[in-house]
């Protein structure tokens, strides 16, 4: 059946419309979705779009942040309050990606993709939901391990605490081809200084497991630990704790693995610059 | 497929018609408008040779819903040339032979002027950045590169060979 | 880049008043402008879209095609299966006696790779393509497959194509295509050291920003206008009529202008289904390859397995070049038959050697079929050779230059497939590229040069091989007047040096 | 971390034209009244320059200036065949035939020029501008022109010309291999430079140095697109390309841009370049082709600057940092 589009002013009317029929999907960037349509995926019969401008919005209040589900990768690279995001933003897809490319598509981005979701994972963002004419905030981690399943509801945006100091956050992406390339793996961390020892600080991986996923075990060797060779040994043993990533054509699991501590290693002894 | 009534201006000038709802801009300056400059190198996002600038900015026109360019300004290389004078980067491609097959040279130049009509003056990294999204298998890049440069009037950070 | 006109000055004309010269392409303001016109750029109206339906399986057994539904789907208009197709079965080389048919246009009986056609839905727009496609019903019965060349040729590995009735080209009655020369085992006996080794390429993707595709068109006088970006015009056009059975004259081919080919584009994949489909409907009929066609069912470059053992001396001469080279052309024969002979006809390299024994293999897998890319038969066997002789060198501790400088040939040595050696100049290029890349040579390695006779031994003849070998012939002496005579016009010395030996 | 560098060779020649020959290719040349050339063939244009490089060829054989001529291609119904391009044939084969039509269409001007000026058309000379003159006495000249407008309209003659190239197919003796490959080969040497992190097993190309061989650069632009784009193709398939990451295993194949490897802008090296130019007594002006071989010699020059530089072999294309690492780790190549 011939494809529809429906444009809807409301998010909650677009997300409403999401639930009631089977062949809709909803149309952020494109950069997914658009290309499903011309690859043959007739099982989308319905583009939900909207105009609302809440989508699209950057809002900040205090040192809380929202960023709506629209906001494109260079929107997110400009703003002179996420400076620190720029080198994330900055490494999803080329140019013309990135003015098209969304937040909200890209925690739907399937592995090796989907590395501004890794460091949206380290800065412990949450995720609003619209499921319905009803919306939820749902920690970034928990909507990673279920959004496979739940493909009726529109994600409308994301808010996250700002870092104190936007240079404890650091971001190291890996790709064979450069400047752009898909991620033999990226590293988004945000380590908070505590006098010269690092505080709960939250390491996330892109590329190490189906979906972007926290270092847990990483983060709690770190903890208390100075940014020296000796400070950061035991995060390194620990860091492909809870990893299980994909042989691809990017590289296999087993490189991985392997290159995994060494990037982490060059991050974190990088840090103190 | 229903239709929907569109406007828009393609190269500085208004353009109104009736579209297929689901219709991509590349489908529809390709068979409707008649501009033949962007191409389907892929038509998953992954090549730029369909790339375009709406209000200026770089966009892939083949994962673009058309009718999300209502009121858009839309360019695309017809539009780079006036009165018959070649735009500075399409004679410095010339200059450099930076078309070999010619068919990623459309979306080059239009991912070019994005960058220069913003950053005038860009370094060879930036270059480097901003033809990134875009495939070439004939050149190996480099005169690519070196034809942005020198449309900017500069070559910094450049490496010429001997 | 710069010239190095001190090289073989004396057998060059100058003063040409074009050529040599650098001038704007001809097709440059069209590349620049947009308005190049590609094949896919041509207007076209009522336009009908072809969709493939492809096999699923490495290999199987059609048991069943079910297209009842895939026709009730509203903007379909046309579904071809290959009793469609008039020659349905048919061979790419045909049309130069390479081969036996041995691929069909649309498969039937069995699949034998993933991602073979099976079906051909034309409709009104991409999107009913799809859902045509999407209604096809196709039984099959799964069978073993097979994907390495070596595993292939043992007994017991199944049959791939049963046109061959084994997994290999036959070659005069032979599993492989030979060149012999001298006696290679009693060059490995002489050998102070002996390498043998084992390379391996894979298969890569011509990659084209533009995918193959064409459009055909019913014409004004009753033809098909065929829009294509074929990189050999009459060969597809000559290969359409054959498949279609009908008079070549009957098809107007037109292009010449192609995004990117780097041989993907000499197999003539889509324009016998589209002009088909064109005669079938009256209309026009788009064929394209999508980027994942391109990527998956479209053919790369075949895979190959290169085994060489080499007998070398102290002194750095290689004295025995044993190969063996399987090249995996995948389920059908296309262009592979003809790559090993050209990869056989390549060995040794451009390396003077007195035994040399080689075997060059044709092995049908389960594989999408390969096909000519970029440096076909010869960049795998050239990845090979340049790395075995790097380990060579290394053997008997010779600089890696030097080493390839010793072997060198030059004119007037014997080369494995039994003609002497004319036009040399990998001496040349290698004594270029000490200076350009300040890499030290020893002197005397200086006044090497391809058009003296080298330190390398002429090949000890084997009874079956001729001409006789046993004193090479000084090379001829350099054609061309010596410098300080006057040099004839351009135009009379181009003409005698395109006759010179004809 | 150590990152280590090294540098590696390859030297390779070219067979030029199909293998065995039987690859014939024709031309047609003709001028309009006015004294403007067309060249019509059914060769193709991949990129590569096949209707540049057959345009400079007709204008030097005839003596003209190139805007004087232009190549028509690829129409069955008026270009004559061609085999394709492929095999590195198309300035040779298609070159050698432009040749031979270009002589012969000019050889009907020149005796127009001559009946018109009065002197033998032997005497007769072209100076590339645009006029015939007589040798030694280029104040006796016609335009070409004038030459041919006389020609079509006062002597009633076609000044056109048919040309064709063919090497014969031979066939190689199956017991010994004995057969005649190619008629001239190309040669080329390339030296790399590579840079390998010994904890990552990533190979960064450093610099790229190459001499070619190519008989005859017909336009030195284009031959240097030839050879830049090449050098990037070779460096891509020794370390980027597979379509089976995991072969003989035929999962994981990529399908898109992303998936399928190549370097991006930001992995090139600089890339230098010499060239020789041996004629070859075949060649459309001693012109061979680079186009193919060009692509060869960086891959196995990559694969002996990593040896060079960590002591591994990598003899499994494409070279990835993984091979490298389990190299360096000394793990066996197989997955």
């Amino acid at each position: 059946m011939p494809l529809a589009v429906k444009t809807f002013d409301q998010l909650r009317d677009a997300a409403s419309a999401l639930g009631t029929d089977a062949g809709a999907r909803f149309l952020g960037g494109g950069t997914l979705l658009m290309r499903d349509i011309n690859e043959g995926d007739i099982s989308i019969t319905t583009l939900v779009r909207s105009t609302d401008r809440a989508f699209t919005e950057i809002r900040s209040s205090g040192s809380r942040i929202t960023l709506g589900a629209g906001v494109t990768m260079s929107e997110v690279a400009a703003h002179p309050e996420l400076q620190y995001l720029k080198p994330v933003a900055r490494t999803v897809g080329g140019p013309a990606i990135r003015n098209m490319a969304t937040i909200g598509g890209n925690l739907f981005a399937f592995s090796p993709y989907g590395d501004f979701t890794v460091a949206m994972l380290a800065l412990e963002a949450t995720v609003a939901v619209q499921g319905g004419y009803s919306s939820r905030d749902v920690p970034l981690e928990e909507f990673l391990a279920t959004r496979d399943r739940d493909s009726k509801s529109l994600v409308t945006g994301v808010t996250f605490r700002q870092p104190d100091n936007p240079t404890a956050f650091h971001y190291s992406k890996v790709s064979r081809t450069h400047p752009k390339g898909a991620s033999v793996l990226s590293i988004a961390a945000h380590l908070p200084a505590s006098g010269n020892r690092v505080s709960s600080p939250r390491i996330a991986y892109g590329a190490m497991a189906p979906t972007p996923i926290r270092a847990k075990a990483a983060e709690n060797a770190l903890n208390g630990k100075s940014l020296d060779e000796a400070g950061i040994a035991d995060a390194l043993a620990a860091a492909t704790q809870g990893c299980s990533p994909a042989s691809d054509s990017i590289a296999s699991a087993w490189y991985r693995n392997e290159v995994l501590p060494v990037y982490l290693k060059r991050l974190l002894l990088g840090a103190p610059n | 497929m229903s239709q929907v009534p569109i406007q828009f201006k393609l190269n500085g000038q208004d353009k109104a018609e009736f579209i297929d709802e689901a219709a991509t801009l590349l489908s529809v300056l390709r068979g409707k408008v008649g501009i033949t400059s962007p191409k389907a190198g892929c038509e998953q996002g992954t090549c730029g040779t369909c790339s375009v600038l709406i209000d200026g900015e770089l966009r892939l026109s083949c994962i673009t819903l058309a009718q999300t360019c209502a009121g858009a300004s839309i360019e695309t290389v017809e539009g780079m040339d006036t009165d018959g004078k070649l735009h500075p980067l399409q004679q410095a491609f010339l200059d450099r032979f930076a078309a070999q097959c010619g068919f990623c040279t459309t979306g080059m130049l239009m991912a070019a002027k994005a960058l220069l009509d913003k950053n005038p003056n860009p370094t060879r990294e930036e270059v480097v950045d901003a033809i990134s999204g875009n495939i070439c298998r004939c050149t190996g890049y480099e005169p690519i590169i070196e034809a942005i440069l020198d449309a900017t009037g500069g070559s910094a950070g450049s490496y010429r060979r001997a | 880049m710069e010239f190095r006109k001190d090289f073989f000055a004396d057998e060059r004309a100058e003063g040409l008043k074009e050529v040599g010269h650098i001038r704007q392409r001809q097709d440059a303001v069209g590349h620049v402008t947009g308005r190049t016109k590609f094949f896919d750029d041509k207007k076209t109206t009522g336009l009908l879209h072809l969709k493939i339906v492809r096999s699923p399986h490495h290999h199987a057994r059609i048991r069943n095609i079910s297209t009842h539904e895939a026709e009730r789907v509203p903007g379909v208009v046309r579904i071809l299966r290959a009793a469609d197709v008039p020659e349905n079965i048919y061979t790419m080389l045909s049309l130069i006696n390479v081969g036996i048919p041995d691929e069909p246009a649309l498969a039937f009986d069995k699949v034998r790779y993933k991602g073979e056609p099976i079906v051909a839905v034309l409709a009104d727009s991409p999107r009913t393509a799809h859902e045509g496609a999407d209604k096809i019903r196709i039984d099959f019965e799964e069978l073993p497959a097979v994907f390495d060349v070596e595993e292939a040729l043992k007994p017991g590995a199944p049959l791939v194509n049963e046109y061959h009735g084994q997994n290999h080209f036959d070659y005069d009655g032979y599993s492989h295509q030979k060149v012999r020369l001298g006696d290679v085992e009693r060059g490995f006996q002489e050998a102070d050291h002996i390498v043998d080794e084992r390379y391996q390429m894979s298969p890569i993707e011509h990659a084209p920003t533009e995918t193959q595709g064409c459009i055909a068109v019913p014409s004004d006088d009753d033809r098909i206008d065929v829009y294509s970006n074929t990189q050999a015009l009459f060969f597809s056009l000559d290969l359409s009529a054959l498949i279609l059975k009908m008079p070549s004259n009957r098809l107007h081919f037109m292009g010449g202008t192609v995004g990117g080919g780097f041989g993907g584009k000499v197999d003539t994949l889509v324009e016998p289904l589209a002009i088909l489909g064109a005669m079938m409907t009256g209309k026009a009929v788009r064929h394209s390859f999508s980027r994942r066609d391109e990527m998956r069912a479209g053919p790369p470059r075949g895979a190959e397995r290169i085994y060489i053992k080499d007998g070398v001396m102290n002194d750095g001469r290689i004295v025995a070049r044993q190969m063996r080279i399987y090249f995996d052309a995948g389920a059908y024969s296309r262009l592979s038959a003809y790559g090993a002979v050209k990869a056989a006809a390549h060995c040794p390299g451009p390396y003077t050697i007195a035994n040399v024994y080689v075997e060059s293999y044709c092995v049908y897998t389960n594989r999408t079929p390969s096909t000519a890319m970029r440096g076909f038969g010869v960049t795998g066997v050239d990845f090979a050779l340049e790395v075995q002789m790097d380990k060579l060198a290394r053997t008997v501790n010779i600089d890696p230059m030097e080493f390839r400088l010793i072997n060198a040939y030059r004119d007037g040595d014997m080369k494995a497939h039994h003609k002497r050696t004319e036009g040399a100049a990998l001496i040349e290029c290698v004594q270029a590229v000490s200076d350009l890349a300040g890499w030290q040579i020893d002197p005397k390695y200086r006044s090497y040069s391809s058009r003296q006779p080298g330190a390398a031994p002429a090949a000890a003849p084997s009874p079956a091989s001729q001409p006789s070998a046993s004193a090479p012939p000084p090379p001829p002496p350099p054609s061309s007047p010596p410098p300080g005579t006057t040099a004839p016009s351009a135009s009379s010395r181009i003409s005698s040096m395109f006759r010179r030996g004809r | 971390m150590t990152i280590k560098r090294g540098r590696g060779i390859a030297s390779v020649n070219y067979p030029i034209g199909m293998n065995l020959g039987g690859d014939p290719s024709q031309a047609l040349v003709h001028a309009t009244p006015s004294g403007k050339f067309m060249v019509t063939l059914s060769s193709i244009d991949l990129g590569q320059g096949m209707k540049s490089v057959t345009r400079q060829v007709a204008a030097e054989t005839l003596g003209v200036p190139i805007e004087d001529v232009y190549v028509d291609t690829a129409d069955s119904d008026t270009g004559p065949h061609c085999m394709g391009s492929f095999a590195s044939r198309g300035t040779h084969r298609v070159g050698n035939a432009v040749i031979n039509a270009a002589e012969e269409a000019r050889a009907v001007l020149l005796d127009a020029a001559a009946e018109k000026l009065e002197v033998n058309a032997s005497d007769l000379e072209t100076d590339g501008k645009g006029n015939i003159q007589v040798k030694g006495a280029p104040s006796r000249s016609i335009s070409v022109m004038d030459a041919s407008g006389a020609a079509q309209f006062e002597q009633g003659k076609t000044v056109s010309g048919r040309g064709i190239f063919f090497v014969p197919r031979n066939y190689p003796d199956p017991e010994t291999g004995a057969m005649q490959p190619v008629t001239c080969y190309a040669h080329a040497c390339t030296v790399v430079e590579v840079e390998v992190d010994d904890e990552t097993g990533v190979v960064t190309m450093v610099s790229m140095k190459s001499a070619f061989e190519i008989g005859r650069a017909i336009n030195p632009a284009m031959v240097e697109q030839q050879l830049v784009g090449g050098g990037w193709m070779g460096m891509s398939h020794a370390l980027y390309e597979t379509t089976e990451p995991y072969y003989p295993n035929r999962d994981h194949a990529p399908v898109d841009f992303s998936s399928y490897l190549m370097p991006g802008p930001g992995d090139i090296c600089p890339i230098d370049l010499v060239v020789l130019e041996r004629p070859a007594p075949d060649g459309p002006y001693g012109g061979k082709g680079p186009g193919e071989m060009c692509a060869t010699p960086p891959i196995p020059a990559i694969a002996n600057a990593i040896y060079d530089a960590v002591g591994v072999r990598v003899d499994e294309l494409p070279i990835t940092p993984e091979k490298v690492l389990r190299g360096i780790k000394g793990m066996s190549q197989t997955h």
